[in-house]
């Protein structure tokens, strides 16, 4: 199954908390992970599952997780390198890139999450 | 290092010397009796030679300031210059920024500036801004007039208390003197409301303006600051408001000077002397303003000219910026600072067939023509409120010149016939009269006038040569020369150094920050504390032991001791 | 043992300084007062040890002397037509005064993180200033507290607190009883659970729904539709008259606004709606900047060169404009032919594209941990902590300048003396 | 009459700042003047004679002078910047700020043209037939006026922010707009024949008609019933309400 959802990223506390130790399990644990409400995360599968979430502009694999304050088809990812794989590059004409309110696709998936490492050596 | 100046026409008014051939000698930043033949000479040529000049009121540095450049990339882009070997990068035109400041007052033969308006909070960003610009002596004055503190002080009419509350606020922040703006009006701006009067009462605190201004003046004097209460005015930008700036002038009276100086400025005057009820009578009232200064003994002001073209306002009078971005549907930026005063920045192009700005631009010119004394009356734009600084040689051309004033009243609103006098006055300054508004004046304002503002022994060596020969010239007729000149100097010495020739700027050494170090009875400042303890406990957002502007942010202090005079002397 | 009072907190804009640091040994043992964010970032993390390089961005790096990193880094950028140098926000000004001074030296393009967080704001200043105030302003007066597109609770913990929520003042004696706190989201985020009121948005329609509340707020109710933007006409109606009626109305906005569709009109929008609502009562707006010190750089590039980011001093003098100059505008374009990134980690909070050219130059790295821009950096130069191990200048997210405190004595220079070196060494490259 | 062709000779990566490329500053200029005039590629100073294959023929003012450019110029950024007569004729594609501050004469682009064409253009012409970017006909950060006359079309599409400070002029875009067109439209005249969201906001005067669909619509517009413009008949809006607005907004 295939979930349409509008994408927005943003800061959380445990993001925050590791992120001057970025090559931590802890910071992966906290940002590499997308947020849907427990409709949502039911239509695909179950928290904790591995998702590959899926836009114009990448796709990367993260863990499920419910948020129940989120609206249906709303998928937050907190800020980091996971999000940022998705995320619209578009300035707009005026400095800033689209980090919130890109149309995405999540599926259920098997491949691995990747380190923060791994992640960025896909870029070389 | 020594340098000799030779062949100068000097005007040297403290020292009333006026327009003679007379050499300046000058020995380790200092102005001397003689030098050695070892010093460089510079000759003069019989060329103008005057004190480099003093800025008793300007806004050059600051969160209000820098929040004009934030809001303004248009004027930033409007004056952009790249860098050299020896200057850093230059932009902006009514809002330049740290490096264009400090050369373009140099370029002019500005040596010393004023800052003339930072609260004790911000003082810090203030400090930050001053230690970067370059060549020029400077200083800030602090605002008192909207404080917590001293509206409590003033309430309890405990003067020892507000005194020790000045002495402390002057450290804290590391400024030079007593601004007042209007005075309870920031308090209540707060809650979006203001003043109307010297006699309104500030909601909580059960003070008047008036109270607060008396009060002032009167710690002023028990401290012997070198400086008087500097006061922007309640009412500034209503019209009729003359009235309430002659009853703001009367309060002076109550109180007497503890050294020789006024006891009152009231400052930018262009924006206080205004008749009229409403924006249809509006009119000026600066001749009764002259005509107040012409017989009264310890006030002292200045102009505020109003310059046509961009410039930037900006205050500590909250209400007045925000009923300005109403009128004029610009951007706006207040900056209420808690506890201590309110702030606004609004933007305003002024046009010479706008009666409004035809009105005011009169209206500094006949303040500074109709009032005898040019020591009573300074001159400034209030940088960049009336308009930038550079624009000084303007003024003073047109102070020199009724010819000037002439041709630029043909090109104005004709308001200016009606609802000025400034047709009718015919009245034309000389060097003298101009090195007094430029100079001497400010310098003894701002109670510097032993090493500022003059070319006596023991002076700072702060002086301009300006490419003018006074004797083969006719400032009225040939009032485009005088501008000229004026905009930028053939010399500027800054401490001994000639840091402008030819208008260009040869050296940037850095100037000295100005503080006033104010003693006061440790009993007064121990009780005055147990109260600004509690504020702190209470009321402010930051920490007491992390208020106070460092040591590390004046790595050139000039500090000017002060304090209670003893009651025998006072 | 060492005790120190008074310390600031170096993580977010709210830079708290009441923490109470326990050192022992050139350690820190304890922090008491902060928040989770603060407390992680001053307890400390694992750093970068040394100095260092790497031949290629596929090789391994080698420890190498701070002399080599340096003269590498200035060779680097001197040879450079469009050198970027980025991020700052995790600095203290002395160091953005020394980051500006190698621009101009350099020709370089100039940003800072700000330009994935609040530049936006910055830009809507430019159009409509910014009725603002201190924190201490809220704390003691406001009665209505509105929070747009922004989470206190994860991002800010202690803002509620200390400024605005819970905070007692003056004329606020009662705290949070005596306040109306309004949050306006398109999710139902922990600080909407603890609002008054939660108006929810459907994403991207803030501006539709700001442009509503300034018709009702000026009396034209009958052209706004019954719904706009996922809001009721009512609950627009309710809110606007919540937000006339108050004595004292405080909103902060955050990333919802500035990162959301119309970016910066957002908050130009929202600016208009304040000074509006200021015809009725006190109303300000301040942004809930991210880094501690983001807004110092703001300041110290607005009174350096006139512009408050994103400066390109390619031609010698200063040139601005987002879109064009901005950090992600010139890597997203492969126009950066190397970069230096210090004190904010490009590599981690950059879209994709733009790391992918990040990871195609030249990289220069000045921080001290090992982050995701390391990763594709050529040149590693880890430096001492500002704020923890380096004292100086920081300004609040409300504009407030405040002096960081030292706790311990650093183990790495600081980014003052790389930054010095890597400029005396360009200018001896360059001839000067 | 002066004809001056310009051909790229090499691929050029980093944006070149080229406000020389105009009338203005060919006129009367010789082949080797015209070679030697400045230009900027990053913080590299350059001559428009290194970067182009410059061919001169002819000598005239600036009223006589067109320029001939053939070739990708999409990193060359201010081709025509505050040009006051003349012709400038690009065939393939330009780079930021084509035809800034223009005054007079006339650019036609047979490409794309990147944002910031007929950034605040007083007089002229501006021909476009590729799509345009961001901040078509618009002003600088902080300014309250861009565009103020002069004329604006584009054959293709135009991205957010077209025309926004208009005070004077016209732009016509015959494909899709971005969102906020005319933001703060003081006196300009904007015509979309395709699609666009969120169009006329804060508009004080000045007209938007909208040919296309209008996804979102802002809630600040009065409906004034139906108005025929050339013989068509619009939907007609008049605001934006909240600043007491005078514009007119016409939605087919």
């Amino acid at each position: 199954m295939t979930l349409k959802v509008t994408l927005i990223t943003g800061r959380t506390i445990n993001q925050g908390a590791t992120i001057e130790n970025k090559t931590s399990s802890d910071y992966m644990e906290a940002t590499a992970c997308c947020e849907l409400n427990s409709k949502d995360v039911a239509l695909l599968g179950k928290p904790g599952a591995n998702v590959r979430v899926k836009t114009k502009h990448g796709e990367v694999v993260v863990k499920l997780k419910e948020n129940n304050g989120n609206p249906d088809g709303l998928a937050f990812i907190p800020m980091g390198p996971w999000a940022n794989a998705v995320v619209d590059p578009d300035t707009k004409g005026c400095g800033m890139p689209g980090f919130k309110g890109i149309p995405a696709e999540i599926e259920v998936t098997n491949d691995k999450i990747l380190l923060m490492k791994e992640l960025i050596a896909r870029y070389k | 290092m020594e340098l000799l100046i030779k062949n100068g026409s000097v005007y040297d008014p403290s020292n009333g010397i006026k327009g003679d051939k007379t050499d300046i000698s000058i020995k380790d930043g200092k102005i001397v009796e003689k030098v050695s033949s070892n010093a460089s000479v510079i000759d003069a040529g019989g060329r103008l030679v005057m004190p480099g000049g003093v800025d008793a009121h300007s806004h050059i540095a600051g969160a209000k300031v820098n929040m004009g450049r934030i809001m303004r990339p248009e004027d930033t882009r409007a004056g952009i210059k790249p860098r050299t070997k020896i200057t850093r990068p230059c932009t902006g035109y009514t809002v330049p920024n740290v490096y264009a400041m400090g050369y373009r007052y140099a370029q002019m033969g500005y040596t010393t500036v004023f800052e003339a308006a930072q609260a004790i909070m911000k003082a810090r960003h203030t400090h930050e801004e001053l230690e970067e610009i370059p060549i020029i002596d400077k200083g800030a004055l602090t605002l008192f007039g909207s404080n917590w503190p001293t509206m409590d002080f003033v309430r309890e009419k405990n003067m020892d208390k507000l005194a020790a509350y000045v002495a402390w606020g002057l450290l804290a922040s590391r400024g030079f003197g007593i601004k007042c703006v209007n005075p309870g009006g920031g308090e209540m701006w707060g809650f979006g409301k203001n003043v109307t009067g010297l006699d309104d009462v500030v909601p909580n605190f059960d003070v008047t303006p008036k109270d607060i201004i008396v009060s002032l003046m009167k710690v002023n004097e028990m401290l012997g600051l070198p400086h008087s209460v500097h006061l922007h005015c309640n009412n500034l930008g209503k019209p009729g408001n003359y009235k309430t700036t002659l009853a703001s002038m009367e309060l002076a009276k109550q109180v007497k000077p503890s050294k020789d100086r006024q006891v009152l400025h009231v400052t930018h005057v262009t924006f206080n002397c205004w008749g009229g009820t409403n924006w249809g009578d509006f009119e000026s009232k600066a001749d009764e303003i002259a005509n107040y200064l012409n017989n009264s003994e310890n006030i002292t002001t200045d102009m505020g000219q109003l310059i046509f073209g961009s410039a930037t306002t900006m205050t500590a009078d909250g209400p007045v910026q925000y009923a300005n971005a109403k009128l004029l549907h610009a951007k706006w930026a207040n900056g209420d600072v808690e506890l201590e005063d309110a702030s606004g920045v609004v933007p305003i192009f002024y046009a010479k067939q706008v009666s409004i700005h035809a009105i005011m631009w009169a209206m500094g010119l006949e303040l500074a023509l109709l009032t005898k004394d040019p020591y009573k009356v300074l001159l400034t734009t209030d940088h960049p409120n009336g308009g930038p600084f550079v624009n000084y040689p303007e003024v003073i051309a047109l102070l020199m010149s009724n010819k000037k004033r002439q041709e630029e009243i043909k090109t104005l609103h004709e308001a200016v016939h009606k609802r000025t006098k400034i047709p009718g006055i015919e009245r034309e300054l000389d060097f003298n009269d101009i090195a007094i508004m430029t100079r001497a004046g400010h310098a003894k304002v701002l109670g510097l006038l032993d090493t500022k503002g003059h070319l006596g022994v023991g002076a700072d060596a702060d002086i301009a040569i300006y490419d003018i020969k006074p004797d083969q010239i006719d400032p009225s007729v040939e009032h485009a020369k005088i501008k000229s000149a004026f905009q930028s100097a053939a010399y500027t010495i800054k401490g001994g150094e000639v840091v402008v020739k030819d208008g260009q700027i040869t050296a940037t050494p850095m100037g000295r920050t100005y503080w006033v170090d104010a003693s006061v009875p440790d009993e007064h400042t121990e009780i005055m504390m147990k109260d600004i303890r509690m504020k702190f406990k209470n009321y402010y957002s930051i920490n007491l032991a992390n208020y106070m502007v460092q040591d590390e942010y004046l790595t050139h202090p000039k500090v000017v001791r002060a304090g209670v005079i003893p009651a025998e002397v006072s | 043992m060492a005790v120190i009072t008074d310390a600031l907190c170096p993580f977010c804009g709210c830079v708290c300084d009441d923490l109470t640091i326990v050192t022992e040994n050139n350690k820190i043992t304890e922090v008491k007062h902060a928040c989770k964010l603060g407390a992680a970032k001053i307890m400390g993390h694992h750093r970068i040890k040394a100095p260092m390089m790497r031949k290629d961005k596929h090789s391994e790096f080698k420890e190498v002397s701070y002399e080599e990193a340096i003269n590498e880094a200035a060779r680097i950028l001197s040879n450079s037509k469009r050198p970027l140098l980025y991020g700052w926000a995790s600095a203290v000004c002395e160091v953005h005064k020394k980051g500006i001074l190698l621009a101009e030296e350099l020709g370089a393009i100039i940003d800072n993180t700000a330009t994935v967080c609040h530049a936006p704001s910055t830009l809507a200043v430019h159009e409509k200033g910014l009725p603002s105030a201190t924190l201490g302003q809220i704390k003691n007066r406001a009665d209505v507290i509105v929070f747009w597109g922004s989470n206190p609770v994860h991002a800010h913990p202690r803002h509620m607190g200390r400024y605005s929520v819970f905070a007692k003042g003056l004329f606020s004696e009662k705290g949070r009883k005596g306040r109306k706190v309004i949050v306006l989201d398109v999710r139902k985020t922990e600080t909407a659970n603890m609002a008054d009121e939660f108006v929810q948005l459907e994403q991207g329609s803030d501006y539709l729904v700001v442009s509503a509340l300034r018709a009702i707020l000026s009396g034209h109710a009958d052209v706004v539709p019954e719904s706009v933007g996922g809001v009721s006409k009512d609950a627009l109606l309710k809110l606007v008259d919540t937000l006339k009626t108050g004595k004292f109305v405080g909103i902060f906005f955050g990333m919802g606004l500035t990162q959301s569709k119309s970016r910066y009109k957002n908050i130009d929008n929202a600016i208009s709606l304040v000074t509006e609502l200021n015809a009725f009562t006190k109303c300000v707006i301040t942004p809930m900047r991210g880094h501690y010190n983001v807004t110092g750089f703001g300041n110290v590039c607005a009174w350096e060169t006139g512009f408050a980011t994103a400066v390109d001093f390619s031609r010698g003098a200063p040139y601005y404009n987002p879109g064009e100059t901005a950090a992600n505008d010139v890597l997203i374009r492969k126009e950066t032919d190397a970069a230096m990134i210090i004190a904010g980690d490009a590599g981690a909070h950059f879209p994709a594209d733009s790391v992918r050219h990040l990871a195609r130059i030249p990289i220069i790295q000045i921080d001290p941990y090992w982050n995701a821009t390391t990763e594709v950096a050529n040149v590693v130069i880890p430096v001492a902590i500002c704020g923890v191990e380096v004292e100086g200048t920081a300004y609040r997210m409300d504009g407030v300048s405040l002096r960081m405190r030292k706790m311990i004595e650093p183990t790495h220079p600081p980014d003052t003396e790389i930054l010095e070196k890597i400029t005396e060494r360009v200018k001896v490259l360059r001839g000067e | 009459m002066q004809t001056v062709t310009l051909k790229p000779i090499k691929e050029i990566k980093i944006s070149v700042e080229a406000e020389n490329i105009s009338p203005d500053k060919f006129a009367g200029k010789t082949e080797k003047d015209i070679q030697s005039l400045e230009a900027w590629m990053g913080n590299q100073k350059t001559t428009l004679g290194e970067l182009f294959s410059v061919k001169a023929e002819g000598s005239g003012a600036a009223a006589d002078t067109k320029i001939v450019m053939d070739g990708n110029f999409s990193r060359i950024k201010r081709i025509g910047e505050g040009m006051t007569a003349g012709l400038i004729i690009i065939k393939g594609n330009v780079d930021m700020h084509l035809g800034a501050k223009m005054s007079g004469g006339k650019i036609s682009v047979t490409g794309n043209v990147d944002s910031w064409a007929g950034r605040e253009m007083k007089g002229g012409e501006l021909i476009i037939e590729g799509n345009a970017g961001y901040y078509l006909g618009a002003g600088y950060r902080g300014e309250t006026c861009g565009m103020r006359g002069g004329k604006i079309t584009v054959l293709g599409n135009a991205l957010d922010f077209l025309g926004e400070h208009m005070c004077g002029g016209e732009i016509i875009v015959k494909g899709n707009a971005g969102i906020l067109p005319g933001l703060s439209n003081n006196g300009g005249k904007i015509v979309i024949e395709g699609n666009t969201s969120r169009p006329g906001s804060e508009m004080s005067k000045g007209t938007i008609i909208i040919n296309g669909l209008v996804d979102e619509m802002m809630p600040v517009f009065k409906a004034e019933g139906t108005e025929a413009v050339d013989g068509v008949t619009y939907r007609k809006y008049t605001g934006d309400v909240i600043v007491n607005g005078k514009g007119v907004l016409y939605l087919k």
